[in-house]
C-alpha cells in the first residue's frame, strides 16, 4: 500500500482545490503550508485574521519585518496587491462571509459537518479559541485538513463529535493522509482514497459511515514534499 | 497647543491604580505596546482587569502582574501558556482566583470596537448553538440563530506605532494596527508607545489612528525583545 | 489573472434587474458615482430598492427614477426635495407608493457597515425615546435606552474612486470614502467607477477599499455634472 | 436698546466656549459660522459627520476640491493634523461620545433639554433627519444656536416641545440673538442678556419660566460680523 500523506502533501492536495481569484483563509498548523502548492499561475488571495488581506510568501531568511507578522505569527510578505486593516476589519471580512474557503485543522469532524477543533480540554491547560470560531461560523466553505486518526489510532470522523463544537454543521470537505471525504446531506462520502487501501480498511479507521462516490479516484500527491 | 505626548513610560502610567481595567493591543509581537505593558507591571497596580487577546503574551512582558495575582478578570481569546507546566494564570484560572471570560477572537475584536462606536451590545452568529455560548441570549435573525454580545470599554489602553504627531495622530506599519484601532477608541486613556515622533503634523494619508481617539504618546524607539 | 475591470458603465450594469436593491455612496459630490446613477437610470430596471443618503442627489442624476416610479422602497436620511414645489419622491411618498425608511445618518451607516461585517442587528441609543424611534424594540444597557436595528444589504452597490487596480484595490481621495466603505462589504456585487486605472497594483498603504469587496471596476475619468 | 446679534455675532458668542483641545461638531448653517471665530491661538478640531477629523477653513476661490467637502458640502480644506475617515468611521465617533461638544441649530428646546431641530413638519414636504439625531444622542454636549423666537415672534424656548424631538434631556446650552441661556435641572438659567433688554422682556419672549443667574452679564459680540 502507498504510504499515508504527509502534512505537505495533504497541503498539497488541499491546495489543488483553491481556485483563481478566491479569497482564503488558512488556520495555522498544516493549513498555512498550503499556500505553498497553489497551482502555478493560479492567483489567490490569502487573508489572515489579524489584517493581512493579500498574504505573501514568508520573509526570507534575514529579511523579516517583525511588524508584519500573519496569524501565525510568521514573518511574511505582503502578496501584490495586498494590504493590511485591522482586527475587527478582518474579523468583520471574515463574518461578513467574503472568505471563500478556510482551511482548517481539525481535531473531530461528524457526520453532519459538525466541526470540533479548538477546545482538546487538556487537562490543566487554560483555553485558546483564536480566530477559528469566527472562521468556521463565518467563511463560506470551511475545508479541514488533518489526519484520518489519532496518535492512538482512534478514528477522527465521527458520528457525533465528543469536543466542544467550534461550529456546528460548518464543514464541507475533510482533507486527510488517506483520503478526500465530503459531506454531504449529512453523511461523509469519498470521494478520494489512498492508492492500493481498501474501502473496508478505510472504514475502520472511521468511526461514521462512510459512502463511497461513484467516480471515488486515488488520493495522490506529488513525493518528496 | 495641543501636545499628546509625555515625557516617560512611568509618566504616561502615573494615574493607573488598583482595580483599573487595561485594554492592550498586540499579534505576534507586530503593535505590542511591550514596553507600556513592563511598565504596567511596575506600578505594581492590583485588582486589574485586562483585555488582551493572548494571556501568553501579557506575562511574557509583564510576569509580576499573573505571579503576584494582581489580575482579577481576563477578557481574551488565548488563555493557553506555553508549556505543558500550567503558567501561573492557568493555576490561578482552574482555582477560580482569575476569572476569564474566552471569546472568540472576531466577537473580542467587535465587542471592543462597538465599546468605541457606542454600540452597546450587538447580535454575531460566532459560537451560536456550541458550548462557548451556552448562557448568551439566542435569537433568530433570517433563521440563522445569534447570539448576544454586549460592548467592552476600558479606563486605560496600550499599543504601539510606528510613528506618532503632537496631534496623537498614529501611524501603524505592517500589521500593528490589529487590535489598537478598535481598543483606543474603546477607552478613556489610550496610550501609544511610538518609534518615532514626528516634528511635524502626519500627513492625512499617513493617518490610521486619528488622535482624537489618542490622550498620551510616548516615545519609545526600541520595543526590546518581546517574549510570549 | 485577477482583472477586475469592465469595459463600461453599460457593461457594468448589465445584470441589474428589476426588483434589485441597491446602495449608492456619494455626500456632497465627493465619491458620488454619478455615471453610475446615470446608467442605473438608463437601464429602465423598476421596482428598486434604494439605500442611499439624499434621494435628491439620486434624482439630481437618475431622474427617471422617480418619473416613472421606479422605486418602491428608499432608505435614507434625507428624502426633501430641493424646492418649496414637492419632487417627485415627496408626492410619491405622500401617495403611498414610495415606502421611506428614514434613518439617522450614524445608525443608516452602521446598519451597512452591520451588513457587511455579518452582524445581523444592534442596539443604538440613537433615537431611544423619540418619534422616530417609535415601534423600534428598545432594550437599557447601563441604564439608558437602546433601540434594536437590523443589517442592511443589497444586492449592488455603486462608488467613486480616485484610483483601482486590477485586484479591485480602491484609493479614495478627500471624502471620497464616505459611505462607499461600509457599501462595498454590503452587497453582493461593488460596482466603483474611478477617475484613474492602475497598471500596477496600488501600494498597501494607498489602499482605502480592499479589492477583496470589489466585484467590477469601471474607468470614467470625468465625474460629470452632479446635480443635488 | 441693543440690537439683537446678527447670525454672525451668534457664531462668534458660541465659538468663545470652545476650548483647546476640545473636538467639535458644527451643525450646517448657523453653526458651521463658528469655525471662524474661535479665539485666536486656540487649537479646535472640527470633526464633520461625512468623515473629515480636523476641518481646515473653506477652499479659497478658484482652489475648491470637489472631492472634499464637508457635511454642509462645503469646499474645504484640512487642518493641519487633519485626516478623513469614512461616515460609518465618523458616526461610530460621534456616538462613541468622542465629539466634546456640537453645535447645532434648533427649531425648538424645552426647560428639560429636549431639542426639536430636524423635522419641521412643512407641509407637503419630505423628511430631512440627516445627523442630527446622532450628534444630539452621541456629543458629551450639546449646544444650540437659533433665533429666540421664530420669524412671526413665537417662543422657542418652551416649556415642552411641540415637534418630534431629535434627542430628549440634551441640551446643555442655548445661544440666541438675545440670550445665553443654560439648561439645568430641569430649567433655563439665562448667563446672559443683551445689553439694555430687560428681564422682563426677555420673558416675554420665551414660554418657559427663566431663572436668571445671579452672575447673569451682558451679550455682547463684536460689531460688523
Amino acid at each position: 500500500m502507498v504510504e499515508p500523506l504527509s502534512r505537505n502533501q495533504i497541503a498539497w492536495r488541499a491546495a489543488q482545490d483553491l481556485e483563481e481569484g478566491m479569497v482564503v483563509n488558512l488556520g495555522i498548523g498544516m493549513p498555512v503550508l498550503a499556500s505553498s502548492y497553489a497551482p502555478e499561475g493560479r492567483e489567490v488571495i490569502y487573508q489572515s485574521e489579524n489584517g493581512i488581506v493579500g498574504v505573501g510568501p514568508e520573509a526570507a531568511e534575514g529579511n523579516a519585518d517583525p511588524d508584519l507578522v500573519d496569524a501565525g505569527s510568521r514573518n511574511v510578505t505582503l502578496a501584490p496587491g495586498g494590504t493590511v486593516i485591522d482586527s475587527a476589519g478582518a474579523f468583520a471580512m471574515i463574518r461578513g462571509g467574503h472568505i471563500d474557503v478556510t482551511l482548517l485543522g481539525g481535531f473531530e469532524v461528524a457526520a453532519n459537518g459538525d466541526l470540533a477543533n479548538w477546545d482538546a480540554q487538556v487537562p490543566n491547560k487554560g483555553q485558546l479559541v483564536g480566530g477559528a470560531m469566527d472562521l468556521a461560523f463565518g467563511a463560506k466553505a470551511v475545508r479541514i485538513m488533518m489526519q484520518h486518526t489519532t496518535k492512538t489510532g482512534a478514528p477522527r470522523l465521527l458520528n457525533a463529535c465528543t469536543l466542544p463544537l467550534t461550529a456546528p454543521g460548518c464543514v464541507t470537505r475533510v482533507y486527510t493522509d488517506l483520503a478526500v471525504v465530503d459531506v454531504l446531506d449529512g453523511g461523509f462520502v469519498v470521494r478520494e482514497i489512498l492508492s492500493g487501501m481498501s474501502q473496508d480498511e478505510l472504514q475502520a479507521k472511521t468511526e461514521a459511515p462512510l459512502t463511497f462516490a461513484s467516480d471515488c479516484k486515488a488520493l495522490d500527491a506529488p513525493a518528496g514534499l | 497647543m495641543i501636545d499628546k505626548r509625555v515625557e516617560s513610560v512611568e509618566a504616561a502610567l502615573a494615574d493607573i491604580e488598583d482595580g483599573a481595567s487595561v485594554m492592550i493591543s498586540g499579534f505576534g509581537g507586530a503593535g505590542t505596546p511591550a514596553n507600556l505593558m513592563r511598565g504596567l507591571d511596575a506600578t505594581g497596580a492590583k485588582d486589574l482587569t485586562v483585555i488582551v487577546n493572548s494571556l501568553r503574551f501579557l506575562e511574557g512582558q509583564a510576569p509580576g502582574l499573573f505571579a503576584d495575582k494582581r489580575v482579577k478578570q481576563a477578557v481574551c481569546t488565548a488563555a493557553r501558556g506555553r508549556g505543558k507546566t500550567p503558567s501561573d494564570y492557568e493555576l490561578q484560572w482552574q482555582a477560580g482566583e482569575l476569572d476569564i471570560d474566552m471569546c472568540p477572537q472576531g466577537t473580542f475584536a467587535e465587542r471592543i470596537r462597538a465599546g468605541g462606536a457606542g454600540i452597546p451590545a450587538f447580535f454575531t452568529p460566532t459560537a451560536a448553538g456550541v458550548e462557548l455560548g451556552e448562557g448568551k441570549e439566542v435569537r433568530m435573525f433570517d433563521g440563522r440563530p445569534s447570539v448576544l454580545e454586549t460592548a467592552l470599554r476600558a479606563d486605560f489602553s496600550f499599543m504601539r506605532g510606528a510613528e506618532a504627531d503632537r496631534f496623537g495622530n498614529v501611524r501603524f506599519r505592517g500589521s500593528q494596527a490589529n487590535f489598537g484601532m478598535a481598543m483606543a477608541p474603546a477607552s478613556d486613556v489610550a496610550i501609544v508607545e511610538v518609534q518615532a515622533f514626528s516634528d511635524t503634523p502626519l500627513r492625512p494619508e499617513d493617518i490610521d489612528l486619528p488622535g482624537v481617539y489618542v490622550e498620551r504618546i510616548v516615545l519609545v524607539p526600541d520595543v526590546g525583545e518581546i517574549l510570549g
